[in-house]
């Protein structure tokens, strides 16, 4: 089992966690976050495998990763 | 003659370029940038050559060599990148080299921001490098006047064989206003016959600032300090604006002696006789400006820093009327408001913001 | 279930004020793990010039001052020649490190100055907007080289990791690339040996990172990793371009 | 007389774009004009603003203390320059992302739906041109004719479809 | 206490060690050669550090980062040098930083020569970066004074957290003269709660000079604004020779000051009332001084310039006593004589000489 | 009987005013000889920065630039920029061209400038009395090394030929001595094909030549050429260290 | 009282050492003394010198107009320093090397063979010495005891047949 | 047949011409020049092959070296 967070107040919207991602799990929100930013989402979340791919490439540490041990 | 809509940095980029600037060596730094920028697509269209320097030490030297040669060359940079200039600041005065030198000011001291200051006013007229020399400072305070400034500022430099400082600041810099691209009538200019070229034909030269002894250094320092003597008896430049009935004169230059006009207008449209001096030459200093002050019952000088000017109003002055400051800092612009507060308080008028 | 992944100790909280897509973040990120997994945050002090990450002192949790343009590692040997027991690092643009701190970065290296600097190399001078820089590839069009950068006439872009590694007392010198998660490991592993050269007072240390600036090159974020990846990695020669016998022991 | 405008968005809005609409449509209008940006080493996307005066007498401070007319297009923009506006002014807001709630009496606020409208014309970019149309009447100093002109000076020679477009969204805003 | 024959460069490095300056970076040039030089060999007998910087804008952000750790710092240049150093100068005051910067004035501008000169006065003073700053600079006159203003220097800077400029010239740091190296006793000196070092058990801390906005900025500038005000009110400071009932004032400062008391006591043996104000802070200018001028009938500036300090005796005198002036150039120096019969001339005095 | 050996026309009559013995004299005859034989006296223009050979504006025939301290290449880039067409050549000691001016002699070598730089290696700041310079040997005593340089705390000597060697502007590299007469022959050779690079337009030119200073390495002038020898030699690569492709079908 | 004392010669002539052993000796003396020497970026090996002033007073002005008493150790200081040596002053010149034939008579001239003087002491170098002695009995504000001191306190420690050799001179050239 | 000049204004003493010549044709002479210092003289001048080796090394320029052709 494995979780994608996005922490919305740090998301630029860059779009390059998305493109990194191999089960396609996150996408462009429609909501704006204070700055107007329109942040990513985990829209598929379940397809999470945790393997941190996303944070790697994330300029902006918008995403934490969770994971069962 | 149709104009042109463009900021005040790229008037100050054409300009050089219909004065027959031929060289621009320069480093990138905001609020000055657009002048490299745009030189660097406009001036080889017109047969010149931009050189971004590695730095700024490398740009005004790279003047230095090509001023050398006898062709027109300018540099441009802020504040920082100004004071990286200082030592060739003072190799170009003393070498006696032709180069036009824009100095965008912005807020200081240090890194500090990029918000319009007056703070390099000492800087450019007094201090900058070491030795003592002078240069010639001319303050724009509008779009048509960082046109027209730069051009003459070629001629200038090359009559009197002198670095000259534009003095303009981030505001006028950004700003954007109509520019009438006037042609310059052609100065009548002393011949370059001391310029480096290659010696075919005629006895070696040299270009250089050294004194090898302390005889031949007072000779030489006497010799720039008769320039300096010259230039200060016959460069005075300023704009008297409802001065000739004032009882009250303001005096402020570049951007604050143009916020200062409206003030002007102001307070006049209330009655009061407030009149203003705007420094043009900021080096020399216009003294003349202040030779008759009959009627005048205080001056008020306005600054974007610690007050530097008005130290040079008060030695024009000379105690003949009581001279206050007012300031603004850190990039922050009085408004004509403001100003006319001001004046209302220091001289105990009833003024109306 | 346990984070895994997440804000690094080395960082302070405040999100970064870099554009979006800007790899500056991602460095900072690497650098920020490294001062956590080394334990080191405490006992370092960072030093940021002029550049978009002039403002980089409020990211990072260690100490910081900042230098003016291009005096970086100049700033940085007055700390380390008063604090020799400390770490002291750079974090420094292209423009900043390879323009008007050219004297520095060469005069640290020769000098073995027991610092580690970070090149930041995006090709251009992002703060002031876009200008040629001496990193900016031949035929690239910048604000300064409207028509393309002109190799002919300012030289084609300058290498700067191979020009310090000639140097004797830059004992470890490494070229990396942010544009992939493979090249982002392989910079984290980089950095951590350049702060470790220095704990072990090894001398000079240089990693130099290929970084993207989304802004001023006008292209998408995703758009510039590609960019970077036809246009500056076939220039700029990557890898642990230098390694000293006792770097090698580390 | 003299219009002193303020402008204020986030970057990419096309906030400087109006200015410098406004700005050419004054000085083809034998107008004097002076355009301002605001200057900062802000984080890029940031609040972005710059200021415009067209006057029919020469421009001697370009400094707006308190403006005659705002166009805001995002909500900061709206807190910061409200109480700019000098009473009897008026401030255009772009009402699809900006709440008007912090309200003064003493202004005339005329909230548009700009973005909506701009995506009816197919672009949601074009929302700063629908709020210039709709603060177009209250000006004194420049027309829809000027305005046309400056448009076309400014984009029209390069690419006519850009030029209708945008004129498209300020008769719009301008409820023509 | 005994004394020691010392070249006054040499003082300054001696008074630098007993003063627990811990690092000095700084490129060597004439004629100030002799600090760096006397320091490589005992500074670090007395577990200190010397470093050539590769240049002079090396060394002075050398000084700025280890300023930034709390260590007690110099560096030490001359004119040109000192030009280079310009940025950074300002970058230290902004940032707030302790710095001692010896410049030894030699002649210019742009190489000049090696003889003395107090040109680089305004640039000490007024000039010199960008932004408007104000930094302390104390001006020795003889061997004894360069030790104990250098070990003044370092408290000073620590007091104000500003750069402290000693401006000496290339005649006192070539001169030798017997020195008492006093120890100076120890002075009450805030904290340095605002040093780096890491941050192990304290929040972290930053060191830098930026305003990220205009209203940052002008908060940032009011601050240094009061402070320079403090400066000024509490650091004037002055030798008054014979000047209590003089009827003509010699002011000169550094090499001019100690002249000129050759030239009062000349004068004072012929009967003539003449005083000397020898300015020992350039800046603050020790406008207090000249606070009362009763029965004072004129003023002789003397320099070695084209005329810089005179504007500040003139601003400091307002008008209340005519100021003359009298310089020499290019690294020569005025005799007693010259001055007495300067100070003749001017004032319609029958002198000998 | 016919003059075989003589001054040469590059230089005037004037005696220098160097040292006895100071081999600063024997590079101004090469050069001297060189502008001679090229026949370039009356298109050439020299700059010479502050240092010992600050004053050699004097002593060459053709026209001449004094520039600031480390300047030199800045100042002779504004010129040939301005006269393409001339032949411009810096004479800078190694002070000059390696400390103060180290930002100069990478940029000039990376953008290929069109000049000829010639690099006088003394080891010491000679003019200001001998202190220590970059190039200053590893124990070697100075008036800022009073101890011995101690290449662990200021580096060792910095080979700036082989780092400007780096650059690709940069086209012709040589490192030659004057201390013998097989060797003053070979400088010479080397600086002709300087100039002669510069004639074709090739790129950027760098001759260094190491060079006694009798006067403040407290030596005999023959001393001084043993002293060269044993320590000089050893520490500097010697040769032609670059050439491009087009410099060796010259 | 005050001494003002002019020493000029070669490079390497031992002008500037002389200077400094007045200077001493006026200092262990008790006086107050000051030593300059000259500086220029003149060729090496051309002319060195330098002046001394001793004196039972601060020496305020250290500059020397007209001097009291002059060293001259060859023909170009002569030239150059016999105008500056003030009337009733005295000048010791080495006149092995110098010719005194540019002649003053307000002036007492000392001429001395001290080169040949310090060859007979087998080293040419202490011609400076020589002449140092000589002029010793002329000034006022140091003797052969203090400048015995000095040279003590100069070479004495390290190198002990330096003190001798150079004492040898001295008291040579004062006719000892 | 060669010969060496001397001339005398420029030499500075400095020996280097001395050391390198293979004939010994070069001493130090007994007469300063105007600046002072004791020129070289050719000592043994017909001695001299022409070989240049003393101007080579000279770094004043003060030899010239004539032959017959
Ligand atoms: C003395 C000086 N010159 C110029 C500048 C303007 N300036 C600030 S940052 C910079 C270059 C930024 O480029 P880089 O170092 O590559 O960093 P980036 O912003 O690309 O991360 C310049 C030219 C300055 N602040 N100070
Ligand atoms: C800005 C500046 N800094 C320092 C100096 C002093 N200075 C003059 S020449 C020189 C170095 C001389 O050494 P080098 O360049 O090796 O030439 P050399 O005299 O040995 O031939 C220095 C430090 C100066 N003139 N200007
Ligand atoms: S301008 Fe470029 S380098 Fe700077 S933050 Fe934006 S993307 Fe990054
Ligand atoms: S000091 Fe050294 S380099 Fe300079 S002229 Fe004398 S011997 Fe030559
Ligand atoms: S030419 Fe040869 S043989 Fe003749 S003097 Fe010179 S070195 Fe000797
Ligand atoms: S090498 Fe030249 S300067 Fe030296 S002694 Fe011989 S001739 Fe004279």
């Amino acid at each position: 089992m494995a979780k994608v967070v996005v922490l919305s107040e740090y998301c630029k919207s860059c779009g390059l966690c998305i493109g990194v991602c191999p089960r396609k799990v996150l996408a462009i929100g429609d909501k704006p976050n204070s700055k107007g930013y329109y942040v990513v989402v985990a829209a598929d979340p379940d397809k999470c495998i945790g393997c941190g791919l996303c944070g790697t490439v994330c300029p902006d540490l918008a995403l934490e990763i969770y994971k069962d041990k | 003659m149709s104009k042109e809509l463009m900021k005040g940095n790229e008037a100050i980029g054409e300009a050089a370029i219909r004065a027959g600037c031929k060289l621009f060596f320069g480093y990138p730094i905001t609020p000055s940038t657009e002048i490299v920028e745009y030189l660097s697509k406009h001036l080889p269209k017109a047969g010149g050559t931009v050189l971004q320097g590695e730095d700024e030490v490398a740009s005004i030297n790279m003047c230095y060599g090509a001023a050398t040669t006898g062709a027109r060359v300018m540099t441009a940079s802020s504040s920082p990148g100004f004071s990286l200039k200082q030592e060739g600041m003072s190799y170009l005065a003393a070498a006696e080299l032709p180069v036009v030198v824009v100095n965008v000011n912005r807020t200081g001291p240090g890194l500090g921001g990029l918000g319009p200051s007056q703070a390099d006013y000492f800087q450019c007229t007094k201090g900058g490098g070491h030795g003592g020399y002078r240069q010639i400072v001319l303050a724009p305070s509008k779009g048509q006047e960082l046109y027209d400034f730069t051009m003459e500022a070629f001629d200038l430099a090359d009559k009197y064989r002198t670095p000259v400082v534009i003095l303009s600041d981030g505001f006028l810099g950004q700003m954007m206003e109509p520019v009438e691209l006037k042609k310059r009538p052609k100065a009548d200019l002393p011949a370059k016959d001391w310029v480096v070229g290659g010696c075919k034909g005629r006895a070696k030269r040299k270009v250089a600032s050294y004194s090898l002894t302390n005889e031949i250094g007072e000779v030489n320092n006497l010799h720039w300090e008769a320039k300096f003597a010259e230039m200060k008896d016959s460069l005075q430049r300023w704009e008297a604006f409802h001065a000739e009935d004032a009882e009250y004169l303001i005096v402020g230059y570049g951007t604050c002696g143009r916020i200062a006009k409206s003030a002007v207008l102001k307070a006049r449209r209330q009655g009061i006789k407030v009149g203003l001096i705007r420094p043009i030459t900021l080096w020399p200093f216009p003294e003349e400006a202040f030779a008759n002050l009959d009627g005048v019952k205080g001056i008020l000088t306005v600054e974007l820093n610690f007050g530097q000017m008005v130290e040079d109003v008060k030695l024009a002055v000379e105690c003949r009327t009581p001279v206050y400051f007012h300031n603004r800092l850190g990039g922050m612009l009085p408004s004509e408001n403001e100003i006319l507060r001001k004046l209302g308080q220091v001289f105990d008028l009833a003024v109306e913001v | 279930m346990q984070r895994v992944f997440g804000r690094p100790k080395g960082l302070t909280e405040l999100p970064f004020h870099y554009c979006p897509g800007c790899t500056h973040g991602v460095i900072h990120r690497l650098i920020g793990e490294v001062l956590e997994e080394l334990d080191i945050i405490g006992d370092t002090i960072g030093v940021a010039p002029v550049g978009c990450a002039g403002f980089s002192l409020d990211f990072f949790a260690c100490d910081f001052v900042g230098a003016a343009h291009g005096r970086a590692q100049a700033v940085a040997t007055g700390i380390k020649r008063a604090l020799p027991d400390k770490i002291v690092f750079t974090y420094q643009g292209d423009g900043d490190i390879a323009a008007i701190g050219t004297a520095h970065s060469i005069h640290v290296a020769a000098r073995g100055e027991k610092i580690t600097s970070i090149m930041v190399n995006n090709a251009v001078f992002g703060m002031t907007g876009g200008q040629m820089a001496p990193t900016t590839i031949g035929g690239q069009i910048t604000t300064t080289s409207p028509y393309g950068r002109d190799c002919a006439l300012v030289g084609a872009p300058i290498d700067m990791p191979k020009t310090v590694a000639t140097l004797s007392g830059a004992v470890y010198v490494a070229a990396c690339s942010v544009d992939t998660p493979k090249n982002i490991i392989q910079a984290k592993k980089c950095l951590k040996k350049a702060f470790q050269v220095q704990q072990a007072g090894l001398g000079y240390a240089l990693v130099s990172i290929l970084s993207t600036c989304p802004t001023n090159w006008g292209l998408s974020p995703a758009d510039s990793l590609k960019w970077l990846q036809e246009n500056m990695l076939p220039v700029y020669e990557m890898g642990e371009l230098k390694m000293t016998e006792e770097v090698k022991a580390l | 007389m003299m219009d002193k405008i303020l402008l204020a968005g986030f970057g990419g809005q096309g906030v400087m774009f109006i200015g410098k609409i406004l700005t050419y449509a004054g000085m083809l209008d034998g107008r004097e004009v002076c355009w301002i940006p605001s200057y900062g080493p802000e984080m890029r996307g940031g609040t972005a603003n710059c200021s415009v005066v067209i006057s029919d007498e020469e421009i001697h401070s370009p400094v707006i203390e308190y403006a005659d007319f705002a166009i805001v297009l995002n909500q900061p923009s709206y807190d910061k320059f409200l109480p700019r506006v000098k009473p009897g002014g008026v401030l255009v807001a772009n009402s699809s992302i900006v709440s008007t709630a912090g309200k003064r009496d003493d202004i005339e606020i005329i909230a548009v739906p700009a973005g909506d409208m701009a995506n009816e014309l197919g672009n949601v970019s074009l929302a700063n041109m629908v709020c210039l149309g709709a603060l177009l009447p209250k000006l004194t100093m420049v027309d829809l004719a000027s305005v046309e002109k400056a448009v076309s000076a400014v984009v029209g020679k390069k690419k006519p479809e850009l030029y209708e477009l945008n004129l498209a969204a300020v008769r719009k805003g301008l409820g023509k």
